[in-house]
Parts: C-alpha cells; structure tokens; sequence
C-alpha cells in the first residue's frame, strides 16, 4: 500500500532521516517506534509532503507520491493525524470535521462519516458548537482524530494519537482502529510512544532511532514485552 | 508678538553698475534650489521646474545670461527632489551650498519646506528666494535672507472681494469653506478681515480637514446660511471636491471662488460644465497684461521674456499640451528676479544680491516685483482673478490686468446642467 | 562589562565614524545628519517593537508631541529671561508630554493584543492631531513657529547653529543613550521579562512577571526616545510644528521599515537599517531626482525577500555560535 | 428642525460613504486574516482602481460600474503577480517583514503611476441625475456607488461563508498544517487571498471614484490606508463582512458627528469629527478588544 | 500542615461548569496525583490555582494566605509553578534563557541577577537532561524534549507547590520511568513542599503519587491513597473502562 525506501530529509542544513525504508501493508496496522527525537514524526511528514524528501522515493497504491504536496496525497486517500492537533481552534467543532470532509470524494459521504466519529467520540456530537481551542486536551485529541478520518483515508497515519488521553478513551481508538480496517479497509501506520498499544495493536512494527531503522518485525519479534513492563511499572 | 527686526544691509550704498576692479567674473552662476517632484506637491513640483527650464532659456538663449562686468554668465539651475519631506531639505540645501556651490538659492514650495530649510541658507548667509512659501509668518521670523517673489497668502481672496463689492453692491453675504491647513487658514484669514473691512456679512466660516472624502455636512450647513458669494479651497483634491459637491447638492450662489484647484487646467477636465462661471485666484495667468509696453507705460523696467515667450519656451521644455499655471509662472520669475538682482549687483555676493533686491523694481511677464527691504515680503506683485468661461480661462480682476468681462451672478447648477456655460 | 561593551562596540564604532565624516568632510554634516535621524528613529522604535513584539503605529504621536513640547516651551517663556535654559526646559516638557501620552495609552491600549494594539495607537495619534486642529489647541491647524523665538532668545548667529549643528549633534547623543540603555536593558531582569512577554504573555504571567508593569516601562522608554528625537531633529532644527507635518503616520511607517531592514530586536539592526534608509532616499534623490523612488522601492522590497529577518537578523544568525556573535545582539 | 434635517442628511450620506469605505476595506481585512500581512501599500491598489474607472471612462466612455469586471481582472492579475514574485517568498517570515515588502510596493505603483500618467489630479463628471429625498440631495452615481458595494459585499459573504472556498480559506487561516491534512491546497489559497484582497481593494477604488469623480491622482490612497486600517480593526481583522460593517459606522461617525460638534464653539467641528471617529476606534476596542466582528 | 488549601472551587465557561466546587487541601510533603476522563476539568483547576483563570466561585488559600484574587504574577513569586499541558515556550530564546526566565521571576526573590539566574538555569537543564541543547532555540526542540524544558523552568522558579500537566505524555516508557524517579528526587533535594500531577500515564502516577485525587465532570469524585482509589471500580467505569481494571500484573493500558 505505501513504502518510503531509503527516505532521507531534515531541516535546514541538519539531517535528521538517514535512509528510512519502511512499508505498510494494505489493512494492516503497521506502528512506528523508537526513542523521542528519534525522527518518527519527521517520517510522517516527509510521507505527507510536509517536509521535502532530499532522497528516496515513496510509492503509495503502486504510484510514485514522493514529490506531490499534501493536499494532492488527501486526495488519493492519504490521511495524517497530526502530533500536537492543529485544529482550526477558532472554529466549532462541527466546522472543524465538514473542513476534514474537504475532498471532493470525502465530501460525498460526509453525513456517513460524521455519524462514524459521533459514534466514536459522542463527546464531539455534544460539542459540535464549541470552538475547538476551548475544548479539554483530550477533547482536542479526539477532535484531530475525527478530523482526520473525516477524509475518509484509504490509509491513515497517525502521530501519538494516544497522548493526553484517558485509558478508557484509548482503549476505545484502538478498537476502532481495528474495526475500521476490517470494515472499511483501511490501512493504518501508527506511531506511538505507548508501547504496550502499540504491542498490543500491530501487525508489524519498525523501531527508530537516531533517523535509522534498528529493527522490524512482528511486535512480538522486536519489542520485548517483559523488559517494557519493567521499565515502565516497575513490576 | 511683533517679528525681531531685520539687520537688513539697507543703509549700504547702491551698488554701482560698473564692477569693482577686485570682483571677479564668474565662470557661471549657479542657482540651486530642491523641488517636490514626489510626494504631495509633485503637480507643484513638476509645474514649478517646467516654469524655471522655460525662464532659463529665455535668460540664457536669448539674453545670452546675466551681464556681469559686461561678460555675459550663463545661469544654471541644480535641483533636488524634496518628496515634500521636511526631513529631507536642509540636508539637500546644504550639499546644493557646500558641494554644487550654487550662488542663490530657491527655496523649496510650501511655508512649511521654506522655514525648514531657512536656517541653511542663513548660517550660509545665500539669498533664498521663495516662490511658493506664501505664509506671511515666513518673513516675519527675522531671516536676513529670504525673498519672496509671489503675492504673500492673505492676498489670495481679496480680489474676488474687491471685484464684487465693485459690481453688485447687493451682495452682502459671504460664505467662508476652506481647509483646515496652515495656507488656507492665512489665505482666509486676510479674506475675513478684507471683507469686513469693505462691510460684506461673514455668514458662514468653516473649514474641513485635509483629503476630505464628503463635504455634505459642511455644505448642507453653508446652504442654510443662504450666501451670496461663496470663497474657498485650500488645494487640488478638495477644491474639485467642493466644486463637484456643490453641484450635487445645488447650492447657488452669485460666486463660487476656489483657491488653487481652479487654476489648473485639469479642474476644468475633471469637472467638464460643472466649472463654468467658477473663479480663482492667480499668482498669474495666461493673459495677464504685462507687458514690456505696460511696463514702460508705468515708467518701470521690463524683464525677461513676454508671456508669448514664456509660453512657447514652457511648452518647448513640458510639451506641447500643457499649459503653465501659475505655480510654473512664479518659479519662473523667481529666477528671474534673481538673475535681474545679481545683474543688478553686479556680484554672486550675497549681501550685494540682497541689498540689490532691495532696490530692484521692475515688471516680469508674472508682474510687479518690488519687496520691502525689512522682511522680504512681495509688496509689488498683484494677484489676478479669472473666471472658467466657456472653457476657458479668462482674467476679470484687476480692470488693469482683465481679458475679459466678469460672468456675474454666474449660471446655476440647474442651468449648467442643461449646458449653459458662462459665456454671454 | 564586557558583555555590554562586546555589543555596543560596533554600533558606537559606526556612530564614530559617520561623526568623524560628518565633521570632517564638507557637505557631508547634513546628509549625516538626515540619516541620523532615521536611525535613531528605528532605535527608538526598536526599544518598544523589538523588545515587546508590540507594534505601535501611533508611534509618530510622541515624536509629535515632544515636538509640541519643544515649541511651546519657546512660545510661552521665551520672555522669561531663561536663556539657553529655555531647551532645557522644552525637552523636559517633551519628555514629560511623552511620558504623560504612554501613560494615557498604555493604561488603555496596552490590553489590546497583536495588530489590535497596533492600529488603536493609529486612532491615538490621527485623533490627537485632529483634537489639536478641531480644538485649535496650540495654534491648531497653524502650528507654531519658532524661528523669531529662537532669534530672539539666542541671537541669529546661535539660532542658525542650533538649528544646523547643535540639534544634529543632540540626535547623535540620544542614539548613543539609546544604544547604551538598550544593551544594558536587554542584560537586565526587564530584558528578559521583555523577551518573555514578548513571546507568550500568558505563560510569562504565571512565571511571575508583571506584564504590565514591563510593557508600560518599555513603551514609556520608547516614548520618552520619540519625545526627544520630535524635539530636537524637528523642532529644534526645523524651526516650526504643523500638526499635520508632525502626527504624520509615515514616519511611524519608516520607523517598522528601518527596524525591519536592519532585523528586529536586534542592537545594530535599527542602525543598520537606518542607514541602509537614508543613505538610498538621500543619494538616489541627489542622482535621480523625481525618479528615486521607482529605485528605492523595488530595492527594499528586494533587501526585504533576500534578509526576511533584516541584515543584523542575519548576520547574527551567521554568526552563531562564532566566536563574533558576541558583538552582533 | 433645520438641526435635524441636516443630521439625518448628513447620517444619509454617511451611509452611503460608509457602504464605500466599507468595500474599500475588505480587501485588507481579507489579506491580513489569511496571510498576516498588514498591507500598508493598500492605498497605492485603491488608486489603480480608480485609474481604471477614470481612463475607461475618459477614453472608452464606459461607465464605472461596466468597468468592476475590468477592475476584477486588473486586480487579480496584480495581485497574483505580486503574490508569486514577492509575497510568496515572505510567507513564515517575521509578519512584519511583509510590511516592509508592501510599503516598496505601495510606493513603487504609486511612482509607476506619476511616471506615466503625471502627478495631476484628475476627475471625471458623470451626470445621471438625483434623488431629492427631501432632506437632501443625493446624486444617482452616489447610489450607484452604495448599492454595488452592498451587492459586491454580499456575493463576497456568500463566497466566505457559503462556500468550501470561504471554509478553506478560514482554516488556512487557523491552522496552515491542518489545513493541509485536510486536503487544502495551501499554496493556492494564499495566493487567491491575496489575488482576491487586491481585486476587492481595485474594486473598492473604482466604487470610491462613483463617490467622489474627482481628485485622481497618483498619492490619492495615502488617505484610505489610514483609514481603511481603522476601519479593518474597527469590524475586526480577518473579517472582512465585519470591515463592510467597521465601514459603515466609521462613515456614519464622520459625518454624522458633524452636527452636534456644529453647536460647540470656537472649534473646527468638521476635523473634530475625524477625532471623533478615531476615538470611537479606541472606545470600541476598550469595551471589544477584537473587534466588533472578531474572534479570539 | 496545609500549603494549599481549595474551597468549593467552581469555574464556568458559559453554561459549562468546568469545575464544580471542588474542595481539596495540599499538605506539605504530598505528592499528589490528579486523574480523570478528558474534559474532567483537571487543567481547569491548574490554572484556577496558578491564576489563568479567576474562580467563579469558591476561595484559593496559600499557606494560610487568600490568593484567590492575586493575579498569576503575584502567585509565582509566593512558590506556585506549574507546567503547561501544550508546552508553550518562549520560541525565539534559548532553552537557558527560557529556564532562566523561570529563576528570575520565580520565588528566589526580587534581587536574583541575571548570572545567578543562568547558572541556576544551567543546573536544571542538565537536571532533566538538556544539556547538550542548551544554546538550541526552543522552537527547535522536539514535542518531548518541549515538555522537558517546562519541567525545568517551572522547578527553576523555586517553587513550594509544583503543578505538572502532563508532563509525561508522548515520552518513552523509559524516559517515563526516568523523568518520574527524577521529580521524585527532586522533590526531595530542592525541598518542594508539594507537587500535583495530572496525567493520563497511570503508570507514572502510580510510581509517582501517594495520594490521588479523581476528578469527573468537573466534580471530585474520590480523593484517596493511590492504589485504592485507582482500583475502585466506579473510577474503573469512567476512567480505564470496564475491561480492564489495575492489576497486580500492572498491565493497564494508558
Ligand atoms: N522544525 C524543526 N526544525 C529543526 N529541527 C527539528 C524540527 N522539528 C524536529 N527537529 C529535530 O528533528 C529531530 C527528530 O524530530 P522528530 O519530531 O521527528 O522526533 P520524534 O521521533 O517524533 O520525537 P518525539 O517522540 O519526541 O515526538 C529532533 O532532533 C528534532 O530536534
Ligand atoms: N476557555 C474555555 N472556554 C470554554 N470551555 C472550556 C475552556 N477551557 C476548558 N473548557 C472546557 O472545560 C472542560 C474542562 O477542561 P479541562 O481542560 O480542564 O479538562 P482536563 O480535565 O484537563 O481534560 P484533559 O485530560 O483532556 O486535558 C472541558 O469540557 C473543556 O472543553
Ligand atoms: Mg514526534
Ligand atoms: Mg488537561
């Protein structure tokens, strides 16, 4: 479905990719991991056209994407949620997923879409009318993730999507994640500092650091579930 | 407050014709002055340096330059645009004395320009000459120096005053609507006290801001004061303005006196019929009467060109469309002066000049020059009056000066509307 | 001292320089002059914009009313026997008149944020030159003159030399306290707090810095800087006040213009600026009169889209980390 | 009774100059809400349109309302040109920076205008008769120039608030990455919004001209910046229905706080209504801080 | 004894009651944990006791003190700090002058220098482990090292009572791990009296917090010692949902 190979970029004179390769399967959930600065974030942006690849090439349904901007990459069906939300927080909420619904196939099936995310997040059918800078951090997470899948992605990338989170909300995403890609078959690349989501929700899994690609492999192979525990509860 | 008196060199002796044996004969004589040719005076700016090109050829091609020892010196003219920043003259009149050494300097146009730089030119003791400085306040501020060439601003109105009360002695009330500016407020100033003096009621005394937009409430308001005559303007957007909204609005009057706008040949463009009948006043005007014969008539030197001359030689230097106003006119014969008093003096020395200035009395195709030896101040220059008729320009006031009868009461809106124009 | 000295270095060493020319080359004094007055203009200007982030397009109202000050002090004492001490007391009636305006639109406008502030100060200003001409405050739309004054105070001679020498050399003066004030501002608790507020307000409050008290005391400074320059480079030099010539808002327009040529809140960038300003408008009017400014134009548009941080900004952005960026802040 | 004829005549004409200044504003408003430019070069655009309704009038006797569509053209097309040589390379640059871009430019077209049309103030007479509204006179160009100002503006809502167009350009403004995500072409919206904004400020000349034939020149637009600044914030910036509205009021406060400023003595009433105006911007601001129309 | 002390706090945003009279008291030497659904009103609190916002109703003690009216300004020098959810960092400064804006302005007092500020701010930088990013501009920092650089300012400003947002949130589990032992011991060396932590990150806050308070709806739900509370199962319900709860095996999602 996608595959960035040898993907190199950075910012400014500073480098911070060096020869990335990594794919996503078609319906699969495919989650990137790795330290914080590793480059996680700047792998999604460079596979939407945010920033300039400076080398490699990304093929996404068989056809060269690397150079085309991000709203042409919405329109095939690329969808990204982004780290740190970026939602239109002077508009309502409402206003913020009918903008999501901006392509033209998208906004076809607007009223689907929007009866998915309600069902989703109901706190967003509450509050369709508030402007979305006001809401809750979590609220505003929810809010991108809704956004995003407004698009009515063919592949949707989504950065963190579980920080600032309530358990029971997270819990609640993943699970719709998987529901999405049984039912509308889409293929998802996830990353996600939450390790045991990620454990717990992949089919295959990449681990970064310093922009290379250390390991790959099923969550099972690369990610050492017992030492994760420890680390993180101590147990 | 009283101004400081002058320590004019007035007590000095005429200078002789003859040179004195250690005088030397300048190569050429410089006069150097900076001009608006930018920002808000650029029509002035622009007018001002056609006028001055056109009087240099007449001085230079003709007269051969200024006869000093019996040498004849050619005149030049440096220049520099101002963009009618005050900012920017003192520094470009310092480089015209320190750098371009020019040997006369002509101030820059507006009161406010010619103050800022009048400091430079009196350290440096250069005669300034204004030609478009009309603040009477300029020459009330004790500079040794300055000289004005045009009829100072409280002379602006008068004429129009003077020419009504000489022919209808049943218009009484007049209608003040003018800017709210430092010209305009000396120009209507004088006009006020003129015309109480001759006993005409000020019905209506109002000014606008500068760049007005609608002049309706000023004007709706002047209507109900049902005045005879109207006067006003201050420059060339609003006096069109006033023009055009006292056509919209109806307001009729036996006159409509507009400063400054009127005078140049775009208000009648702009305006088409709606100007007919409209009067202005002139430093000058195409038409005026002055001539070599007049002036011999009067027993006072002629200089310069004729006003066919300057016209051919303005249009030679601007174009063959364009026609001078009189802000071309008094940038003009400003050089003229200058070259007249230093021809006078004999010298570039700047007491000589200015001591010559003080006895220079002679008619230019602009008209009287004659100053007081005090302050510098224009006493011999006569402003004009002139009348849109038919199209055209025609000068009705001073009798002495007049091309043509006043149009008097002129044609209302309604009947211009229906193309009259006021013409008999 | 060294770390307030390192920076000043080159801006005084330019002030220097362009003194030293200016006094020694003939013609040159008054073109110096002129640019002078751009630079200190961006400097003072800086001090609020740079340091705030807060855009005064009212600016030119301090300019003016110190020009104000400046005048009345001449019309209404120079009977009174006070000699040169008559400038004295103008500029302390400008300072004063500045101060009591920032104060007056601090308390008001210094709530409003981003370019909300920057256009009520435009209110402050074209409503404080037409209260002075509707009101006929102060000569209204007639200014005041004050060339006969200064002749009668100082003599001819003296007034000539104020006019064309003495408040030159005072503009140099208050761009060399400006600069000085500047650097020793930015080393200082206020500096900081400046540049916190400057970046989040909100985030700079509940780390404990009293926003308000900062800004006030920025823009008062600022104000105090305009107050000066009015008064001596306008009505000291000039000689007159028309409140249409001095509430002017290009010269708040020149002023964001300079600071941004030169690099914003940045010491050298107002300078530098400045310069970059005066000496394009002064020569090319001198090359090309009537026609300058169809060269000036595309040219800072040019400067601007090459050094969209100004050409200190990116100087200091080159010289990061080398062992000059210590003079370049 | 004479009092109130001319306040209601006065307040009559001021909203139809409101209406005008309204129009001639939005395009700021448009242009700083999307890119964040405060585009002091505005001005220089008003006078090029009103160029275009002076020369198609003088030489092709078309009338200045046929002329919007040429203005349309000539506005976007400058705009556009503008956008892709110079704005384009500003964008996420200090916001001030852009200023200085506008200034050059505002000056340059305003120097390309005295280069070849000269500094002359020029004007037109276009004479279609009046409205005697008892109260006061008021010329049939005059509203003209109102009702294809509201019209203009209301097509303008629609296009704003109606369209995916006007949805795409509030996100832009929002947030530039999200809009991305959205599918936004950024690029593009930010050059038809300075496309637009120009076209809107040359119309909005052009429609000044229908107010005032008169006084055409190259520095005619220094006035309008000014004022059209106030006005923008005065509705609230970004919002260019609320600069239609900022418009009206400020037309309304200028003349019709000429009446009552009439009955105080020993003052120059007419620039105390200009003081009025600008104040009214303050005490607004103090009771909005945004604007009338503002968001957060 | 009581260092902060909230009565019947309450905060609304038109007709959403954000913070429903939310009573708690804060005693020296608490470590205190805050948790609860999105939009539970936790960072509400924050900034009604760090002076964002003003309460509606109810009154803000500090160490016996009425701040309730005290503008954020005046709260910090008194030893409030807190952290910002979304990190908001003086972009354009270096992550020393940032930190160092903390020490100056904080509760060091009035006559800290500008020196002494920046070796203070040096300390806590190399403390959270930004050293090597010390001359970086902020804006340069990635999502987490942003969210460290808060931490370090807001211990910078010396404070008694230190709010945390999030702090935590997007960091590696490791890091987790890390950044928790480090405020603990921080807590203990710099003498903080107290620190709330609001996170989503159970497992930080069950390292971390002694004590926890629920908020739901705007409302305090329970306030206990940390395992209790967590295990509850209404706290289950609205919190962690129904299929999971805090095992021993800790292997709790979020
Ligand atoms: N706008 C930027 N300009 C310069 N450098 C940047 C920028 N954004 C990120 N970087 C640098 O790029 C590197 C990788 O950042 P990136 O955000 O991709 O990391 P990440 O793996 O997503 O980290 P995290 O887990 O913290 O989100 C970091 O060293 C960061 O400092
Ligand atoms: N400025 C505001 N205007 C209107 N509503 C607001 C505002 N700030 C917060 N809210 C609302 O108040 C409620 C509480 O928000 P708060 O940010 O305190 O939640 P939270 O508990 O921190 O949630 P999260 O865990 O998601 O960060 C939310 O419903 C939010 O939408
Ligand atoms: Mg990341
Ligand atoms: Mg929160």
């Amino acid at each position: 479905m996608l595959e960035a190979e040898n993907l190199e970029t950075g910012y400014g004179p500073m480098q911070i990719l060096w020869g990335i390769t990594i794919k996503a399967e078609k319906q699969s959930i495919t989650t990137i991991i790795g330290p914080n600065g590793a480059g996680k974030t700047t792998i999604l942006r460079a596979i939407m056209g945010m920033i300039q690849p400076w080398n490699g090439k990304i093929t996404y349904d068989g056809d060269d994407v690397t150079m085309l901007p991000p709203h042409k990459k919405v329109e095939r069906g690329l969808s990204m949620v982004l780290e740190g939300r970026h939602l239109f927080g002077g508009m309502t909420v409402k206003e913020n997923l009918i903008l999501g619904a901006y392509t033209k196939q998208a906004r076809e099936r607007l009223d689907d879409s929007l009866e998915i995310v309600y069902t989703l997040f109901p706190i967003l059918k509450e509050r369709s009318t508030q402007k979305a800078g006001t809401l809750s951090g979590g609220q505003q997470q929810m809010l991108a993730i809704a956004r995003a899948l407004m698009t009515r992605p063919k592949l949707i990338m989504l950065d963190e999507p579980s920080q600032g989170l309530a358990p029971i909300v997270v819990e609640q995403v993943m699970d719709t994640l998987k529901k999405l890609r049984e039912e509308l078959e889409i293929t998802i690349l996830l990353v996600e500092q939450n390790v045991l989501v990620s454990y717990h929700t992949a089919d295959y899994t990449y681990i970064i650091e310093n922009g290379q690609v250390v390991k790959e492999g099923e969550p099972s192979e690369c990610i050492d579930i017992q030492e994760i525990r420890k680390a993180y509860l101590g147990v | 407050k009283q101004p400081a008196p002058t320590p004019t060199p007035e007590s000095k002796p005429a200078p002789e014709a003859t040179p004195s044996p250690e005088a030397k004969v300048p190569e050429k004589i410089v006069i150097g002055g900076t001009l608006s040719l930018s920002g808000k005076y650029a029509n002035e700016g622009q007018m001002s340096l056609w006028g001055i090109q056109a009087a240099l050829k007449w001085l230079n091609d003709v007269n051969g330059g200024i006869d000093i020892g019996g040498k004849k010196v050619k005149v030049e003219f440096k220049y520099y645009d101002d963009e009618a920043k005050k900012e920017t003259v003192q520094s470009l009149y310092d480089r015209l004395i320190t750098v371009d050494k020019v040997d006369v300097l002509l101030a820059p146009y507006s009161s406010g320009l010619t103050l800022a730089a009048a400091p430079i030119a009196d350290k440096n003791g250069k005669v300034y000459m204004s030609h478009g400085g009309a603040s009477d306040r300029i020459f009330e501020q004790g500079y040794t120096y300055v000289v004005q060439t045009l009829s100072p601003a409280s002379k602006y109105q008068t004429g129009a005053l003077d020419m009504v009360k000489a022919i209808d002695p049943t218009a009484k009330r007049v209608a003040f609507v003018y800017e709210d500016s430092e010209f305009s407020k000396a120009v209507f100033k004088g006009a006020k006290e003129y015309a109480e003096q001759l006993g005409f009621e000020v019905v209506f005394d109002k000014t606008y801001p500068r760049n007005p937009t609608d002049l309706t409430p000023l004007l709706s308001e002047m209507k109900a004061a049902e005045p005879d005559i109207i006067l006003g303007g201050g420059h060339f957007a609003d006096g069109q303005l006033l023009a055009t909204q006292l056509a919209e609005l109806k307001i009729n009057a036996k006159l409509v006196s507009i400063i400054v706008a009127p005078a140049l040949p775009k208000f009648y463009d702009a305006l088409g019929v709606k100007a007919e009948g409209i009067v202005g006043p002139g430093q000058w005007e195409v038409g005026v009467k002055y001539s070599p014969e007049a002036a011999k008539a009067k027993g006072i030197e002629y200089f310069g060109p004729t006003q066919d001359e300057f016209m051919q030689y303005f249009k030679e230097v601007a174009g063959e469309d364009k026609t001078p106003s009189y802000h071309a006119a008094e940038a003009g014969a400003a050089i003229l002066a200058i070259a007249k008093a230093i021809e006078n003096a004999q010298s570039t020395d700047s007491d000589a000049i200015r001591n010559a200035f003080n006895n220079l009395h002679m008619i230019t195709f602009f008209g009287e020059f004659k100053i007081d030896p005090t302050t510098g101040k224009q006493l011999g220059h006569e402003m004009v009056l002139f009348q849109w008729q038919g199209g055209k320009k025609v000068i009705i006031w001073p009798p002495e000066a007049a091309t043509g009868e006043p149009y008097y009461p002129i044609p209302t809106w309604e009947e211009k509307e229906q193309g009259k124009m006021a013409t008999k | 001292m060294k770390k307030y000295i390192q920076p000043l270095l080159p801006v005084l060493t330019l002030y220097i320089v362009l003194l030293g020319a200016g006094l020694s080359i003939p013609g040159l004094w008054q073109p110096i002059a002129f640019i002078m007055f751009y630079v200190v203009l961006g400097q003072a200007l800086n001090m609020f914009l740079g340091m705030t982030g807060y855009v005064d397009f009212g600016y030119v109202a301090f300019l003016g009313l110190g020009a104000y000050g400046m005048a009345l002090a001449f019309s209404l004492f120079t009977d009174d026997g006070l000699g040169s001490g008559i400038i004295v007391v103008g500029f302390l009636m400008a300072v004063i008149f500045s101060i009591l305006l920032s104060m007056a639109v601090g308390a008001i406008a210094l709530r409003l944020r981003g370019a909300y502030f920057a256009i009520a100060t435009i209110g402050v200003s074209e409503g404080f030159k037409y209260l002075i001409e509707g009101a006929r405050l102060w000569g209204g739309s007639e200014g005041i003159i004050i060339s006969s004054q200064l002749r009668d105070s100082f003599g001819s001679e003296m007034a000539n030399y104020l006019s064309t020498f003495a408040s030159d050399i005072l503009i140099f003066a208050i761009g060399i306290l400006a600069a000085i004030l500047t650097v020793y501002t930015l080393h200082t608790r206020a500096g900081y707090a400046l540049m916190a507020l400057r970046e989040d307000e909100d985030a700079a409050k509940v780390m404990g810095v009293n926003v308000t008290k900062y800004k006030v005391m920025a823009f008062g400074m600022s104000a105090v800087f305009a107050g000066l320059i009015g008064a001596s480079a306008w009505t000291l030099k000039l000689t007159y006040v028309f409140p249409e010539d001095v509430f002017n808002i290009i010269y708040t327009v020149e002023a964001i213009v300079i600071v941004m040529l030169g690099g914003a809140g940045t010491l050298a960038g107002p300078v530098v600026g400045g310069l970059i300003y005066g000496i394009l408008r002064y020569y090319l009017a001198t090359v090309l009169p009537g026609f300058q400014l169809l060269v000036v134009a595309p040219l800072l548009v040019l400067i601007v889209t090459v050094f969209p941080d100004g050409v200190v900004g990116y100087i200091k952005r080159k010289l990061k980390g080398s062992r000059f960026s210590k003079y370049v802040i | 009774m004479v009092f109130f004829e001319q306040l209601a005549g006065n307040l009559l004409y001021g909203i139809i100059l409101g209406a005008v200044y309204g129009l001639a504003t939005m395009g700021l408003s448009q242009i700083f809400g999307v890119l964040k430019i405060v585009n002091v070069g505005h001005g220089a655009f008003i006078m090029v349109g009103a160029y275009v309704a002076y020369w198609m009038f003088v030489l092709y006797s078309v009338n200045p309302i046929l002329s919007i569509p040429v203005a349309l053209v000539i506005g976007l097309a400058l705009g556009l040109g503008i956008f892709y040589i110079v704005i384009r390379r500003l964008i996420g640059a200090p916001e001030l920076a852009s200023l200085l871009a506008t200034f050059g430019i505002g000056i340059f077209i305003e120097e390309v205008a005295k280069f070849f049309w000269g500094p002359d103030h020029r004007g037109f007479s276009w004479n279609i008769g009046q409205v005697d509204f008892g109260i006061t006179l008021i010329p049939n160009t005059k509203l003209l120039a109102f009702f294809s100002s509201v019209i203009i503006a209301l097509i303008l809502y629609m296009l704003f608030q109606r369209t995916r167009i006007g949805a795409a350009i509030r996100a832009v403004v929002e947030d530039r990455e999200g809009a991305m995500v959205c599918g936004i072409d950024v690029s593009r919206i930010y050059a038809m919004s300075f496309g637009i904004g120009i076209a809107m400020t040359v119309i909005g000349g052009i429609l000044l001209t229908l107010f005032i034939p008169v006084g055409i020149n190259p520095y005619m637009g220094g006035e309008y910046t000014l004022k059209a600044f106030v006005i923008a914030v005065l509705g609230g910036l970004g919002s260019p229905w609320g600069a239609f509205i900022g418009g009206f009021i400020f037309g309304l406060l200028e003349n019709g706080s000429y009446t009552i400023l009439g009955l105080i003595p020993g003052v120059e009433p007419f620039s105390l209504t200009r003081f009025v105006a600008f104040s009214a911007l303050l005490v607004i601001l103090l009771v909005k801080p945004t604007g009338l129309m503002g968001g957060e | 004894m009581v260092l902060l002390k909230l009565e019947k706090v309450t905060k609304r945003f038109g007709g959403l009651v954000a913070v429903n009279e939310v009573s708690l008291e804060i005693k020296h030497g608490d470590s205190i944990g805050i948790v609860g659904p999105n939009g539970s009103g936790k960072t509400t609190l924050f900034n009604l006791i760090s002076g964002v916002y003003m309460p509606d109703e109810g009154r803000i003690f500090l160490e016996d003190q009425d701040i309730t009216e005290l503008p954020a300004f005046k709260r910090a020098p008194l030893g409030i700090a807190r952290s910002f959810q979304i990190p908001r960092p003086f972009r354009s400064a270096t992550v020393r002058e940032n930190v160092a804006v903390g020490a100056m302005f904080g509760a060091h007092g009035e006559k800290m220098s500008v020196d002494e500020a920046m070796s203070i701010a040096d300390h806590y930088i190399d403390l959270v482990g930004l050293g090597d990013k010390r001359l970086e501009l902020a804006d340069k920092l990635t999502a987490v090292e942003k969210k460290l650089l808060e931490l370090a300012r807001a211990l910078a400003m010396k404070p008694k009572l230190l709010l945390l947002d999030e702090v935590v949130a997007g960091m590696n589990p490791n890091d987790v791990d890390k950044i928790v032992s480090l405020i603990k011991k921080i807590k203990e060396e710099e003498k903080i009296a107290a620190v709330a932590m609001v996170e989503h990150v159970i497992p930080a806050v069950m390292k971390f917090a002694e004590r926890v308070m629920v908020m739901n709806e705007g409302k305090k739900m329970v306030e206990g010692a940390t395992m209790e509370v967590l295990k509850m199962k209404e706290v289950a319900e609205v919190y962690f949902g129904t299929s999971q709860t805090i095992g021993e095996s800790g292997d709790a999602r979020g």
